[in-house]
């Protein structure tokens, strides 16, 4: 497995109160694409897939899944919005 | 002025902000929250907001319709907890005259409901809550 | 609440008037004196209305938009001289959703620009004045 | 002549100006229609002919040009508006 990087999660509403916690750090293999983060949560949090609409922020910035990861990145899972 | 904010909105405020002699239409829209009484009474609305990209958001769609439509805007959202009948965000513009200021307003709120990431957690009269964020019911058995 | 007033226009009072805890959208416009300085530099506008047939037709689109858009409405217009930077319509309205509040706001808003009997004097920075009523200036030589 | 009627003719803006008043009483002919009014105003406050889209109201409610005038109407010269 290529080196492992430590990446950090940030965890909003449902997924936040699964967790118990606003942040998780999760440790992945290097380059390890966004949209493979998912699959890593713990089950007990993630609850199996993701919705479908589920978007991605890396560093505070809107991403795309296929986004590889570097040590230290932190990555947001934007579940669905219904703000406003 | 555009951000988020755990106090009630002021819409004043914002209506001063974009305040300008040469601009003659100033548009504002309140979306308060709904009790709903026909679907399932709500009571309140909690709003959790992924506070940085949600701040860059709302910058970068005042900054658009200001760019696109010759508007001033302001814009903010409520963050926490907020009542039936409050407002959950507050949107003001002026332009030189109607149309602009219609068009730039609608803009606004229409692009923050998709780009800005906040979530709401409904709190029903009959004691309920439930986040609305596109995941099923399970997370909810878990205690709050 | 509809009608013409000699008083500054209180938005507040109109939001407060049409707030409905089962409106989510509530959308609002000020029409405000401009200064237009690149035209003809402006301090203040004079506003003479026909009171009897503007209260009526004030009435009258607010109910034309209440139907046809499910809305409350709440529309006031200014009597008197309005300086620069100020309110002389202030238009209120909430109904379930936003398109139906933006979609009102605008009729009420574009029927009485047309129906309202309100005509303007203009007061100019340079000390003259001019009623905007489609006649030529020959009634402007005559004492105020 | 048809026995002369009075009508209460209601001035706005620069017409209440040229007449310096709001009211003025006029005498026209039973049944003169409401566009053929302005003719009866004095040369000093008509100042020539109407506006193009000056429009009518009867006793306070909207009327056509050709709608005929009785004793004690009212009748208010709605020159074009230029509201809000």
């Amino acid at each position: 497995m290529a080196s492992p990087i430590s990446v950090t999660v940030r965890l909003f509403a449902s997924l936040r109160e699964a967790a118990g916690a606003s942040r998780m750090t999760l440790s992945v293999p290097h380059a390890t694409p966004v949209g493979a983060l998912w699959s890593h949560l713990p089950e007990g949090i993630s609850a199996g897939e993701p919705p479908a609409a589920l978007r991605y922020a890396l560093n505070h910035e809107w991403t795309l899944p296929g986004a590889p990861l570097r040590d230290g990145d932190e990555v947001a899972f934007v579940l669905p919005v219904s703000g406003g | 002025m555009t951000g988020l904010t755990a106090d009630p909105l002021d819409l004043a405020a914002l209506i001063a902000a974009v305040s300008d002699p040469e601009n003659g239409g100033l548009t504002s829209f309140l979306g308060c929250i709904r009790r709903e009484d026909a679907i399932r009474p709500v009571i309140a609305i909690e709003y959790e907001a992924y506070e940085e990209l949600t701040e860059t958001e709302l910058a970068a769609v005042a900054a658009e319709a200001t760019s696109r439509f010759g508007a001033h805007v302001a814009c903010m959202h409520r963050s926490g907890r907020v009542e039936v009948g409050e407002p959950s965000v507050a949107v003001a513009v002026s332009a030189p005259h109607r149309s602009a200021a219609f068009a730039a307003c609608r803009y606004v709120i229409d692009e923050l409901k998709v780009r800005a990431p906040i979530w709401k957690r409904m709190h029903y009269a009959d004691g309920a809550t439930e986040w609305i964020d596109g995941r099923d019911r399970v997370a909810d058995r878990r205690p709050a």
